[in-house]
C-alpha cells in the first residue's frame, strides 16, 4: 500500500481536532494561541496535499503561504494583547477574565 | 296641509315651547312661570276643544304624511323610505282633549300644590315636555314616532318622578320607572323592527293595509300574533300591566299632581291607547293573550289595594287595576267600551288623584303648623271626618269614588259594565269564562276599597282632635279642577242614555276599526260581537250594579259601623294580609331575581375582562404569580397584558438564552461548535 | 513499505504525537516546545508534498517567528517562582465529546469523499516551486501579496501600540 | 368635486394645517404659554372650517366606494415611483387623497374633535409646547387616515399617530401612564404589523397598467384592489374565497378590531381611557376608536367582499358580545371614566353589528352611530373631566347631588347622557336604532339579544347619573364652581350637533347615503359574482 | 504586464488613496504628537476623496487582479456604506472623550480605524476565497486591536482578548472549510468553484460540511445566532466609535461578502424556468433553510435577550444582532429584490444606528455612564439629544415615517413576494417585541423625571449637534422619499460574472 492523499488528509484532521481541543479547554490564553495555531497548520496541510494530488496546481501552495504570514502577524498582535491583558488583570487566565457578561 | 292638521301640530308644539321657554328662562321669571304653563296650556286646550267639534262634524281622517328619510334605492329592493306624519281622526280627537283638559287642570292644580317649591319653574317646564310628548304619541301615524315620543314620555315621566331627586326613594322611583319600561320598550321596538322589516314602512295605514292584502311577517300568522303581542309589551310597560306593573306605585313618589296627570290619567292610558291603535293587526291568539294579562292585572292589583294603607298608594294601585281593566276589554274584542273607559277613568281617577293631593295638602299644612314631623301625612289611619273640614273635597271625592264603582248615573257605570258586557261576550264566543268572572269579581272590589278609602279619609271622627282644628279646605285653584273633573264624572258627557252608551256620540264616532288580519286567525268578527254585547248587556248590568252594590255595603258595614272588625279579619288571615300588604312580594321577587342577576353578572364579567381576558389575552394572572421573582429586572415598562405575557414568557426566554452569556469566550466557542453540528445535523 | 512511507510516518508520528503534548502536557513550557517538533514534523510532511518552499517557511516563520513570540508571551505572564502556571483546564467534558464529533466528522468526510484528483503530475513533480511562487506572487497573487504587507504593518503598529508601557506618573 | 386653495388641494390642507401649527409652536418660547395655547386652537378651528367647508360643497349624490371616478375632492401625485428594473416590476405609490360618504363625517368629526380637545386642553401646564406639538401631529395623523386612498399612505398616517398617543399618555396621564402607555402602543403596534403584511400580500396581488409607461405594475392604491379583476392569476391572494384571502382578512380584522376595540382585544381600551388626560380621552374615544371600524369599512369589506360575507356572522356575534359584555362591564365600575370607557366597547359594538347586517340601514346606522358616538362619547369624557379638573376624583360613590350645585353642567350632561341611552330625539337613538333595524333583518336572533343592549345601558347610565347627579351633596363639595365659559365653549357645540342630528338625521345620512348603498351593492354584487364563478 | 498592474490600480484607487492616507496619518502622528485635530482632517480628507473617487465608479461592473477582486456596483455600494461609516466614525470620534483621552495613541487609533476600513473595502470585492480569508483576517486583526485602543481600562482589555480568540478561532474554521472545497474543486477562485460544482462531482458530505464550516466565518462577522457570543461583551466593553463602527462597516463588509460568496459560489445557473430575479442553490448546498433557522434565531434572540439589558451600549449591541437576523431574510429570499432590500436596509441602518450610538457616547461624554437608570430626565436636560435618539430608537423598532420603516418594509416586501409567509410573520411579531426595549430607553428620557434634584441642561457644542443632524435627517429624509434610495440600490445587486 502507499501513502495517498487520505493519509495527510488524517494528519490533518487530527491537528485541527487537538488544536479544537486545546482552544476550547486551556485556561491558559496563550495555550488558546497556540491550538490556534495548530488549526492553521492543519488547514495548510490541506491546502498542500490538495494541491499536491490535485495536479501541482500552485493555488493551493499559495494560499498556505498567505496563511502564514496571517498567523506571523495575528501571533504578534494576540501576544501584544495577552500583554496587556496580563498587565490589566494578572492573569492570562481566560475564564477569570470574565467580566463583560449579562 | 289640511288646516285642522296644521292646528293639530299648534296644539302639539305650544306646550314644546313653553318648556323651552321655561327651560331656558326659568330662573327669570320664578313664580310666573306656573303661570306661563297654564296659559299655555289652556289656549292648548281650546284648539283642542275645536279639533274635537270639528272632528265630530266629520268623517273623514286628515292624515299628512311626509318622508323623513330617504335611503334611496337599496340593493334589489324598491326604493326605502322611512315616512312619517300626524294624523287625527275621532280617538286622536277625543285623546287631545283628554290630555290637554287633564294636563290643563293639573297645571292650575299645581299653582297652590307646588307653589313653595324650590324647582318651581322646572316642575312646569318638565309638564311642558311631557304634555308635549304625551300629544306626540297621540297624533303621530306611525310607530317609529311612537316610539320616539313613548321614550320622550318615559324621559318626562323620569324627570317628574325624580322632581324631589333629592330624596333616594324619589331617584329610585324615577330610575326603577326608566328602567322597567325600557324592558317593555324593549319589546316594542322589537316588534317595529318585524313590522318595518316585513313592510318597509312603520305608518297604521300602510301596515294594515299590507296585512289585509294576506301580506304577514315572515309568511307566518305565528309571527304576526308575535309583532303585536310585542307592540303590547310596550303597553305591560307603560300602563304597568302584570307583570311590569311594579313601578307605577313606586311612582307615587312624585308630586301627586304629576301622579294625577301622569300616573292616572295619560301616560298609563298610553298602552291602552297603543293597544287601540294596533288592535287591527292583533290575532285572535294575540287578543286573548291581552285579555288575560289585563284580567289578572286587575285582579292582583285590586287584591293589594284592598290593603293599602298610604292613601295614593291605594289610588295607584287601583289605577293599576283599571288599566287592566281597560286591557282587558280591548282584550275581549270590547274595543270601544275599553277606548271609553280609558276616557271615563282619565276624569275622574284624576279627580281622585287631585282630591287627595287636596286632602293630603291639608294635612301636610297642619301637620307643618303643629310641625309634627313623624306622622305620614298620606296615610289615610291618621285621617277620619275630615268631610266637615273639606266639604268640597270630599263631595267630589265620593263623586268620582261612586263612578270608579261603576254606579249607575256615572260615567264609569256606562264604561265599565261595557266592558263586563263584552267578556260576557266573549266568554260565550270562547268559553273562557275565567275572564267574565275576575272582571265582575274586581268590580266589587273596587267599588269595596274605593269607599274603604273614602270612610276612611272622610267620615267617622278624627284620629287627633288637636290636628283637625288645624285643617282647612284647600285654596279656589284647588278646589275648582276638582269641580270641573266631578261634572264630567257624569254619564251626561259620553251619552245621554244614563244606562247605556252604545247611542251616544262616543260609540258612534269612535267605531270598531276594521280588523286586517287573515280570517283563518281573526277574532269574532265585529257585527256578531257588538250583536253579543247587545244580548249580553242588561245582564252585565244588573250583575255589576249588584256586586258594586255589595262591595260599597260591605265597606260600610266594615269600616263605618264597624260591625265586622278589621282588624279581626286581619289578624284571622295575617298570612294572606301580609302577602297582599307586600303587593304579592314582586319587588323582592324581581329584586332577588332579575336586579341581582343583573348585578351579579355585571360583577362577574367585570372580574372575568380584568382578570381572565386580560389574562387570557394578557397572561396577567401569570405575572402576578411570578413576575414577582423575576421583577427585580422586570420593570414597570414590561406591562401586564399581553405585553406582560409575552414579555414575561420571552423575558423568561431570554433570561434562559442570557445564561450561556457567561463570560467565558470558550464556553461560546462551544456553543458555537455545538450550533455548527446542529446546522451540519439539519442536512446528515 | 518503501522510504517516502517510512519518512511518511516518522513526520507523522512526530507531528501528531507532539502535538498530543502540546494539547495535554500540564506544563505549559513542554507545550511550547513539543509544539516546536510539531511544527517541525508538519514542514517535514510539506517537503514530503513536494512543498520545499513552504517547508523552509514554515521552518523560518513558526519556529523562528511565532514559537519565539509564543515562547516569550509565556516567559512574560508567568512569575517564574513557579513555571507550572494553572495547567487546569475547563469544560473538559464538553469540549472532548465536540471534538470526538468534529473529528469523527472529518474522518468520515476524508474516508468516504472523492477529491479533485489530477493523476497528470506537473512538471513541478520533480524541481523546487519557489520559481512558480515567486511569479505567481508579482502577477496573480500581487494583490493577496500586497495585502498581506498591509496586514503585517498593521500588525507591527497594532502590536507596538498594545504592548507599549506607559508612564508611570 | 374640486376645492383648491391656493392651488393645494383642500385635503391636504386639512391633513397638514396641523402640521403648520406644530412648526409654529415649537418655534415660539417655551414661556409664551398662552401664544402657544392660541396658536394650536388657531389651526385646529382653521381645519373645522375647511371640513366644514368640504361638508358644504361635497357632492351628496357621488358614491365614491370603489370608483375613482366618484371621489370628491381628488388629490394624485407620484410620490414614490421606482422605475421597474428588469426583474422587480417598479414601485409606485401615489399621495392619493379623495374623500366619499364614508370618510366625509369622519373628517368632519375629527376636525371637532381635535379642536375641543385643544380648548379642553387649555389647562394644562406641564411642558405644553410639546403637549401641542404632539397634539397638533396626532391631529395630521387622524386626519390623513380618513383622506388617504393609499394604502401605504393609510398605513404611513395610521402608524404616525400611535408616538404622540404614546406620549400624550404617558407623559401627561395619570398615576399608571406608563403601563397604559405602553399598553396601548403594543396592542396597536401588533395589529398594525398584521395589517402590514396583509397590505404586501395584496401589493403582489393586484396589477395595474401604469397609465404613464402603459406597463404592468403592482400598486397601493385601494380603489384598485377593489376590483377582481386587478388580481394577477396565481398570485398569492388571486381567486375567491382562498384559504389565503380569508387569512389576509383575518390579519387585516385584527388590526382594525384592536383599534375598535372588539372583543377580546378591547384591554387596551379602560386603561388607556383612564390614564390619558381627558383631551386625550376624547380623541381616543372620539377618533380613533373610529379608524377600527372606518378601516374595515374602506378597506376589509370591499377588498375583501368574499372572505367580508363569509365571516359576516362570527363579526355581527362579535358586535353582540361587545354590546352586551361591554354594557354589563360598565355598570360593574366604580370609576367614572372607567365606566364610560366600557360604555363605549358596547356602542362600538352597534357599529359592528349595523355594518354586518350588510344592507343600507344597518350600514347608514353603523355609520351615524360611528359619528354621533364620536361626539356623544366626547361629550361624556369632557363631562367627567369637567368634575375631575374640580375634584380630583373619578369614584362615582364619591359625588352626589351635583344637580343642585351645578345646574348648567348638570343640563349638558342629561343631554349627554340620554343621548347615550338612545333616547329619541337625540342623535344616539337614530343611528342605533338603524342599526338594529338593519341588523334585524340579516341576523333575527342575534339582533333580539342585542338590543337587550339598550335596556342595560339605560340601567347603568341612570344608575350612574343617580349616583353623581342626584341624592344630595356630600359636605366636601360644597365649595364647587359651576361650568365656566371655556368648558361650555367645547360642550354646547357637541350638544348642539347631537340634538340636531337627532331631530333631523338627514344632516348626515344624505351625506352618507349613496356611498353606503353602493358599498352594500359592491360587497353582495362581487362576493355573489364572486362566489358565482 | 506593468500596465496590467497600472490598469488593475486605477481599478482601486479609492483602496489605494486610504492605503495613502493612513500611511499619512502614522506618519504625522510621529512627527506632530500634538495635533490631533489635523489627524482628523487628514483622515477625514482621505476618505472624503475615497468617496468622491467612489462616487465616480458607480455603475463599473468589472473584475481585476485576475480574478481575484471584482469591481462591480454591488462591492461599490457597500464601499460607499463603509467609507460613509468611517467618515462618520471619524468625526465622531473627534467629540469622544475616552478616545481623545488617549493623547499617546490617538495616531494608531485613526490608522487603525482606516485599515479597518480598507480591509472592508477588499472584503466586499473579494471573489476568490483566499482573498476573503485575507481581508477578513485584516479587517478583524485591526478590530481586535481598535476594540482594546482604551487599554487602560479593563473592559476594553477584556473585550480585545475575546475578540481575539473567538475571531481567530471561527476564521480558523473557516479556513480550514475553504481548505476542504478547494480540495473538492481545486480552485479557490469563487466562479471557478461555481463551475466545477455545477459539473455535479462534488460530494455531497464533504460539501455541506466545508460550507458550514465557512458559514461559521461569516456568521462570526456579521454576528449570527449561535456565532454572535463575542458581540455584546466586545461591544460592550469596546471605546463606543468603535462599536458604532462595528456594528456598521464590519456587519455591511461582512454581509457583502457572505452574499457574494453564497450566491457566486452556489447559485444553480441550469435552473431555468424561474421568475425573473430569483435564483436556487446547487443541488447538496441548499443550505437556504439553515439560513432561514439562522435568522429567525438571530432576531428572536437578539430581541429576547435586549429585554434585560441595563446598559445601553449592551443592549444596542442585542439590538444590532437582531437587525442583523432581519437583513439575513434578506438573504434568504434568494433574490434580488431580497438583496436590494438588505442594501436599502443597510443605508438606513448606517444613519440610525451610528446616530444611536452617537449619541449614547455624547451622553456618555456627559455623565460618563451607559446606564439606563441615568437617562432619566434626559427629555428634558437636553431635548435635541433625546430627540434624536427617540427618532433613531423609532427607527430601528421600523415604525413609519423613518427610514428603519423602509429598511424593514423592503425585507417583508421581499419575503411576501416570494410566499414566504410564516417567516414574515415571525418578522413582524419580533418587531413588536423589540418596540418594548427601544420604548424602555424613550420612557426613561421623557417618561420618567431624573430623581437627583441637579437637572442642569447639557450644552453642546454646534459642531456636534451638525453632526447628529446630518444623521437625523436622513433617518427621517428616507421614510419619506426613499426613491432614489430604493432605485440605486436596485441599481447594485448586479454582481461580476452574474447575470
Amino acid at each position: 500500500m502507499t501513502i495517498t492523499l487520505t493519509h495527510f488528509l488524517f494528519i490533518s484532521a487530527a491537528l485541527f481536532s487537538f488544536g479544537l481541543y486545546a482552544v476550547l479547554t486551556r485556561r491558559n490564553a496563550i495555550m488558546v494561541l497556540m491550538g490556534i495555531e495548530l488549526i492553521l497548520n492543519s488547514a495548510n496541510i490541506n491546502f498542500l496535499a490538495f494541491s499536491r494530488f490535485g495536479g501541482m496546481n500552485l493555488e493551493g501552495q499559495m494560499a498556505a503561504i498567505f496563511v502564514i504570514i496571517l498567523a506571523a502577524a495575528e501571533a504578534a498582535i494576540a501576544l501584544a494583547i495577552v500583554l496587556n491583558i496580563y498587565k490589566r488583570f494578572n492573569t492570562v487566565n481566560v475564564d477569570e477574565i470574565s467580566y463583560l457578561k449579562d | 296641509m289640511l288646516p285642522e292638521l296644521t292646528i293639530a301640530l299648534v296644539i302639539l308644539f305650544l306646550p314644546l315651547v313653553s318648556f323651552v321657554l321655561l327651560i331656558f328662562f326659568g330662573k327669570r321669571f320664578t313664580e310666573k312661570s306656573g303661570l306661563i304653563g297654564t296659559t299655555f296650556l289652556g289656549i292648548d286646550l281650546l284648539f283642542a276643544i275645536y279639533i274635537l267639534f270639528a272632528k265630530l262634524a266629520t268623517d273623514t281622517v286628515w292624515d299628512f304624511t311626509f318622508t323623513w328619510i330617504d335611503f334611496n334605492t337599496i340593493v334589489n329592493q324598491i326604493p326605502l323610505k322611512l315616512d312619517i306624519g300626524i294624523m287625527v281622526d275621532s280617538l286622536t280627537a277625543v285623546m287631545l282633549v283628554v290630555v290637554t283638559l287633564i294636563s290643563f287642570l293639573v297645571h292650575v292644580f299645581s299653582l297652590a300644590y307646588m307653589k313653595d317649591d324650590v324647582r318651581y319653574s322646572r316642575y312646569y317646564a318638565n309638564l311642558g315636555i311631557f304634555t308635549f310628548s304625551m300629544l306626540g304619541i297621540v297624533v303621530t301615524n306611525n310607530y317609529l314616532l311612537m316610539y320616539v315620543f313613548w321614550e320622550l314620555v318615559g324621559l318626562s315621566s323620569y324627570l317628574l318622578i325624580g322632581h324631589w331627586y333629592e330624596k333616594k326613594s324619589a331617584s329610585d322611583a324615577a330610575k326603577k320607572a326608566f328602567i322597567v319600561n325600557r324592558v317593555g320598550d324593549l319589546g316594542f321596538f322589537i316588534g317595529i323592527m318585524i313590522v318595518w322589516m316585513q313592510y318597509s314602512t312603520t305608518t297604521y295605514t300602510g301596515i294594515f293595509s299590507a296585512i289585509g292584502n294576506g301580506n304577514v311577517p315572515f309568511d307566518s300568522n305565528t309571527w304576526l300574533t308575535a309583532a303585536g303581542l310585542l307592540i303590547f309589551c310596550g303597553a305591560i310597560g307603560k300602563s304597568a300591566q302584570f307583570p311590569l306593573h311594579v313601578w307605577l306605585p313606586d311612582a307615587m313618589e312624585g308630586p301627586t299632581p304629576v301622579s294625577a296627570l301622569i300616573h292616572a290619567a295619560t301616560m298609563v292610558a298610553a298602552g291602552v291607547y297603543l293597544v287601540a291603535r294596533t288592535f287591527p293587526m292583533l290575532t285572535a291568539d294575540a287578543l286573548m293573550v291581552i285579555a288575560y294579562f289585563g284580567a289578572v292585572t286587575a285582579f292582583i292589583s285590586a287584591t293589594i289595594a284592598i290593603v293599602q294603607n298610604d292613601i295614593k298608594k291605594i289610588l295607584a294601585y287601583s289605577t293599576v287595576s283599571q288599566l287592566g281593566y281597560m286591557v282587558m276589554g280591548l282584550g275581549v274584542g270590547a274595543y270601544t267600551a275599553g277606548v271609553m273607559h280609558l276616557v271615563t277613568h282619565a276624569a275622574f281617577k284624576a279627580g281622585l288623584f287631585l282630591a287627595s293631593g287636596s286632602v293630603i295638602y291639608a294635612m301636610h299644612h297642619a301637620l307643618h303648623h303643629l310641625n309634627d314631623h313623624h306622622t305620614d301625612a298620606q296615610d289615610v289611619r291618621f285621617m277620619g271626618g275630615l268631610r266637615t273640614k273639606m266639604p268640597l273635597t270630599f263631595w267630589t271625592m265620593t263623586i268620582f269614588t261612586l263612578a270608579i264603582s261603576g254606579v249607575p248615573l256615572t260615567s264609569g257605570f256606562l264604561s265599565k259594565d261595557e266592558i263586563l258586557a263584552g267578556t260576557l261576550a266573549f266568554s260565550h264566543f270562547t268559553g273562557h269564562s275565567i275572564i267574565p268572572i275576575i272582571g265582575f269579581f274586581v268590580a266589587g272590589l273596587t267599588a269595596f276599597y274605593m269607599f274603604r278609602m273614602l270612610i276612611l279619609t272622610f267620615m267617622g271622627e278624627h284620629k287627633d282632635a288637636h290636628r283637625i282644628e288645624h285643617i282647612h279646605e284647600s285654596p279656589r285653584v284647588i278646589t275648582v279642577p276638582l269641580m270641573v273633573l266631578a261634572a264630567l264624572s257624569f254619564f251626561v258627557f259620553f251619552s245621554f242614555n244614563p244606562i247605556n252608551a252604545s247611542q251616544g256620540w262616543f260609540f258612534h264616532n269612535v267605531e270598531y276599526p276594521v280588523i286586517s288580519v287573515p280570517k283563518t286567525v281573526a277574532s269574532t268578527p265585529t257585527e256578531e260581537f257588538v250583536e253579543e254585547i247587545h244580548h249580553q248587556h242588561t245582564t252585565a248590568m244588573v250583575l255589576s250594579v249588584a256586586i258594586s252594590g255589595l262591595g260599597i255595603l260591605l265597606a260600610f258595614v266594615t269600616y263605618y259601623w264597624k260591625k265586622i272588625s278589621a282588624d279581626a279579619f286581619e289578624r284571622a288571615l295575617k298570612p294572606l294580609h301580609t302577602f297582599l300588604y307586600r303587593k304579592w312580594y314582586f319587588d323582592e321577587l324581581y329584586d332577588a331575581t332579575a336586579v341581582a342577576a343583573t348585578l351579579a353578572v355585571a360583577r362577574i364579567l367585570a372580574w372575568f375582562d380584568g382578570t381572565v381576558v386580560d389574562g387570557i389575552v394578557n397572561g396577567a394572572a401569570w405575572l402576578t404569580k411570578i413576575g414577582a421573582v423575576v421583577s427585580g429586572k422586570f420593570d414597570s415598562l414590561v406591562v401586564d397584558g399581553l405585553v406582560n405575557f409575552t414579555a414575561f414568557f420571552a423575558g423568561m426566554m431570554g433570561q434562559t438564552v442570557q445564561k450561556v452569556q457567561t463570560g467565558k469566550v470558550q464556553t461560546y466557542m462551544i456553543f458555537a461548535i455545538v450550533g455548527l453540528m446542529v446546522l451540519l445535523a439539519l442536512y446528515i | 513499505m518503501n522510504l517516502y512511507e517510512i519518512i511518511f510516518y516518522f513526520f507523522a508520528a512526530i507531528t501528531v504525537g507532539s502535538a498530543a503534548i502540546v494539547v495535554f502536557s500540564r506544563n505549559i513550557v513542554y507545550s511550547a516546545f513539543a509544539l516546536l517538533f510539531t511544527f517541525f514534523g508538519v514542514a517535514g510532511i510539506y517537503v514530503l508534498l513536494n512543498a520545499d518552499f513552504l517547508a523552509i517557511t514554515q521552518l523560518l516563520v513558526y519556529v523562528g517567528g511565532i514559537l519565539v513570540l509564543l515562547l516569550f508571551g509565556v516567559m512574560l505572564t508567568t512569575n517564574t517562582v513557579s513555571l507550572d502556571v494553572k495547567p487546569g483546564s475547563l469544560n473538559v467534558l464538553p469540549a472532548v465529546s465536540v471534538v470526538a464529533v468534529i473529528a469523527g466528522l472529518l474522518g468520515g468526510v476524508y474516508w468516504t469523499s472523492d477529491w479533485f484528483v489530477s493523476t497528470q503530475m506537473g512538471e513541478l513533480m520533480n524541481q523546487t516551486t519557489s520559481k512558480e511562487i515567486g511569479n505567481a506572487l508579482i502577477t496573480t497573487h500581487v494583490l493577496p501579496f500586497e495585502i498581506a504587507s498591509v496586514i503585517l504593518l498593521v500588525a507591527i503598529v497594532g502590536a507596538a501600540m498594545m504592548a507599549r508601557r506607559e508612564k508611570v506618573n | 368635486m374640486e376645492l383648491k386653495i391656493l392651488n393645494i388641494g383642500v385635503l391636504t390642507w386639512l391633513t397638514f394645517l396641523p402640521i403648520i401649527g406644530m412648526i409654529i409652536v415649537l418655534l415660539l418660547p417655551k414661556e409664551q404659554k398662552t401664544a402657544v395655547r392660541w396658536t394650536s386652537l388657531v389651526f385646529t378651528l382653521l381645519q373645522v372650517v375647511l371640513a366644514f367647508l368640504v361638508f358644504i360643497k361635497f357632492d351628496r349624490s357621488m358614491a365614491g366606494v370603489n370608483s375613482a371616478d366618484t371621489m370628491q375632492f381628488k388629490e394624485v401625485f407620484d410620490w414614490i415611483n421606482v422605475k421597474s428594473t428588469g426583474w422587480f416590476g417598479s414601485i409606485k405609490i401615489e399621495y392619493f387623497l379623495g374623500i366619499d360618504g364614508i370618510s366625509m363625517p369622519m373628517v368632519f368629526l375629527t376636525a371637532i374633535i381635535s379642536c375641543i380637545a385643544v380648548i379642553s386642553s387649555w389647562t394644562i401646564e406641564k411642558s405644553i409646547k410639546g403637549y401641542f406639538a404632539l397634539l397638533l401631529l396626532l391631529d395630521t395623523g387622524m386626519m390623513g387616515v380618513f383622506v388617504s386612498l393609499d394604502f401605504f399612505l393609510f398605513y404611513i398616517f395610521w402608524e404616525v399617530m400611535l408616538l404622540p398617543m404614546y406620549f400624550l399618555i404617558g407623559v401627561w396621564g395619570g398615576p399608571r401612564r406608563e403601563y397604559a402607555a405602553i399598553k396601548f402602543f403594543l396592542y396597536t403596534l401588533l395589529g398594525s404589523v398584521l395589517l402590514l403584511l396583509a397590505m404586501l400580500a395584496l401589493y403582489f396581488s393586484v396589477t395595474i397598467i401604469d397609465p404613464a409607461s402603459g406597463e404592468k405594475i403592482h400598486t397601493f392604491n385601494m380603489l384598485a384592489m377593489m376590483n377582481p379583476a386587478n388580481y394577477e392569476p396565481g398570485s398569492i391572494l388571486s381567486g375567491v374565497s382562498t384559504s389565503w384571502r380569508y387569512l389576509a382578512y383575518i390579519a387585516i380584522f385584527i388590526g382594525f378590531a384592536i383599534k375598535v376595540p372588539i372583543f377580546p382585544f378591547h384591554t387596551w381600551l379602560p386603561d388607556a381611557h383612564v390614564e390619558a388626560p381627558t383631551a386625550i380621552s376624547v380623541i381616543l374615544a372620539g377618533v380613533l376608536l373610529k379608524m377600527g371600524t372606518y378601516g374595515l369599512l374602506r378597506i376589509g369589506f370591499p377588498i375583501f367582499p368574499d372572505a367580508a360575507m363569509h365571516y359576516l356572522y362570527p363579526l355581527a356575534f362579535l358586535g353582540f358580545i361587545n354590546i352586551i359584555y361591554g354594557a354589563f362591564c360598565a355598570m360593574a365600575q366604580k370609576d367614572f371614566k372607567k365606566l364610560i370607557a366600557y360604555s363605549s366597547v358596547s356602542h362600538m359594538g352597534i357599529v359592528i353589528l349595523g355594518m354586518a347586517a350588510m344592507n343600507t340601514q344597518g350600514m347608514l346606522g353603523g355609520m351615524l352611530q360611528m359619528f354621533n358616538h364620536g361626539t356623544i362619547t366626547a361629550m361624556l369624557f369632557l363631562i367627567v373631566g369637567v368634575i375631575y379638573d374640580r375634584t380630583h376624583t373619578r369614584g362615582l360613590d364619591d359625588f352626589g347631588g351635583l344637580m343642585n350645585k351645578m345646574p348648567k353642567y348638570s343640563g349638558v350632561m342629561m343631554i349627554a347622557f340620554f343621548a347615550a341611552i338612545g333616547l329619541p330625539g337625540l342623535s344616539g337613538f337614530i343611528s342605533e336604532a338603524f342599526s338594529f333595524l338593519g341588523a334585524f333583518q340579516t341576523f333575527r336572533w342575534l339582533t333580539i339579544a342585542s338590543a337587550f343592549g339598550i335596556v342595560l345601558t339605560a340601567g347603568y347610565m341612570l344608575w350612574t347619573l343617580q349616583r353623581v347627579f342626584l341624592g344630595t351633596l356630600p359636605e366636601k363639595w360644597n365649595d364647587l364652581t359651576d361650568i365656566n365659559a371655556r368648558e361650555l365653549s367645547m360642550l354646547i357645540p357637541l350638544a348642539i350637533i347631537v340634538i340636531v342630528l337627532g331631530v333631523y338625521p338627514n344632516l348626515m345620512l344624505d351625506v352618507m347615503n349613496a356611498s353606503a348603498n353602493t358599498l352594500v351593492d359592491f360587497v353582495k354584487g362581487s362576493a355573489g359574482a364572486t362566489i358565482i364563478n | 504586464m506593468l500596465e496590467t498592474i497600472i490598469n488593475n490600480l486605477s481599478n482601486i484607487q479609492a483602496e489605494v488613496i486610504i492605503t495613502v492616507t493612513l500611511c499619512v496619518v502614522l506618519l504625522v502622528h510621529l512627527i506632530d504628537r500634538k495635533n490631533t485635530s489635523l489627524l482628523t482632517l487628514i483622515s477625514a480628507a482621505g476618505l472624503a476623496v475615497a468617496m468622491y473617487i467612489l462616487s465616480g465608479a458607480v455603475g463599473v461592473n468589472s473584475s481585476a487582479f485576475s480574478g481575484m477582486l471584482s469591481i462591480d456596483p454591488f462591492a461599490t455600494f457597500f464601499k460607499i456604506v463603509i467609507v460613509l461609516a468611517t467618515l462618520v466614525v471619524v468625526v465622531m470620534s473627534r467629540f469622544s472623550d475616552e478616545v481623545n483621552a488617549e493623547k499617546k495613541t490617538i495616531g494608531e487609533y485613526y490608522f487603525l480605524l482606516l485599515s479597518m476600513c480598507l480591509g472592508m473595502m477588499f472584503m466586499v470585492g473579494a471573489s476568490n476565497l483566499l482573498m476573503m480569508y485575507l481581508t477578513l483576517e485584516m479587517s478583524s486583526l485591526s478590530s481586535y486591536v481598535a476594540s482594546g485602543f482604551t487599554r487602560k481600562a479593563k473592559d476594553s482589555s477584556e473585550a480585545s482578548l475575546k475578540y481575539l480568540l473567538y475571531g481567530a478561532f471561527s476564521s480558523g474554521v473557516m479556513l480550514y472549510g475553504i481548505s476542504i472545497v478547494y480540495g473538492l474543486t481545486g480552485t479557490l477562485d469563487i466562479v471557478g468553484i461555481n463551475q466545477m460544482l455545477m459539473q455535479g462531482s462534488a460530494s455531497p458530505l464533504a460539501l455541506i460540511v466545508s460550507s458550514i464550516f465557512i458559514l461559521v466565518g461569516f456568521g462570526y462577522k456579521i454576528s449570527a445566532v449561535p456565532f454572535h457570543f463575542w458581540t455584546p461583551d466586545v461591544y460592550e466593553g469596546a471605546p463606543t466609535t468603535i462599536t458604532a463602527f462595528l456594528s456598521v462597516a464590519s456587519k455591511a463588509a461582512g454581509f457583502a461578502m457572505m452574499m457574494r460568496a453564497f450566491k457566486v459560489m452556489f447559485i444553480d445557473s441550469s435552473v431555468m424556468n424561474l421568475p425573473e430575479g430569483t435564483w436556487v442553490f446547487i443541488q447538496g448546498v441548499h443550505i437556504q433553510n439553515a439560513l432561514m433557522i439562522l435568522s429567525v434565531l438571530t432576531m428572536t434572540l437578539g430581541n429576547l435577550v435586549a429585554l434585560w439589558q441595563d446598559n445601553v451600549k449592551r443592549l444596542l449591541a442585542y439590538s444590532s444582532i437582531a437587525q442583523a437576523g432581519y437583513m439575513l431574510l434578506g438573504l434568504v429570499v434568494l433574490s434580488n429584490d431580497g438583496f436590494s432590500a438588505v442594501m436599502v436596509y443597510f443605508a438606513v441602518y448606517l444613519f440610525m444606528n451610528l446616530g444611536a450610538f452617537y449619541v449614547v457616547m455624547l451622553i456618555a461624554n456627559k455623565i460618563n455612564s451607559e446606564h439606563i437608570d441615568q437617562y432619566r430626565g434626559l427629555g428634558k436636560r437636553s431635548p435635541l439629544l433625546a430627540v434624536a435618539l427617540a427618532v433613531f430608537l423609532i427607527s430601528l423598532t421600523g415604525l413609519p415615517p423613518t427610514a428603519g420603516f423602509i429598511g424593514k418594509w423592503m425585507i417583508f416586501l421581499s419575503l411576501i413576494n416570494a410566499k414566504m409567509v410564516v417567516v414574515a410573520v415571525i418578522g413582524v411579531l419580533n418587531s413588536v417585541v423589540s418596540l418594548y426595549y427601544y420604548v424602555r430607553i424613550i420612557r426613561n428620557m421623557f417618561l420618567r423625571d431624573e430623581q437627583s434634584a441637579t437637572i442642569e441642561p447639557f450644552k453642546f457644542p454646534l459642531a456636534q449637534q451638525v453632526l447628529l443632524l446630518t444623521l437625523l435627517i436622513p433617518t427621517l429624509y428616507f421614510g419619506l422619499f426613499f426613491n432614489q434610495l430604493v432605485e440605486f440600490a436596485q441599481m447594485s445587486v448586479q454582481m461580476f460574472g452574474m447575470k
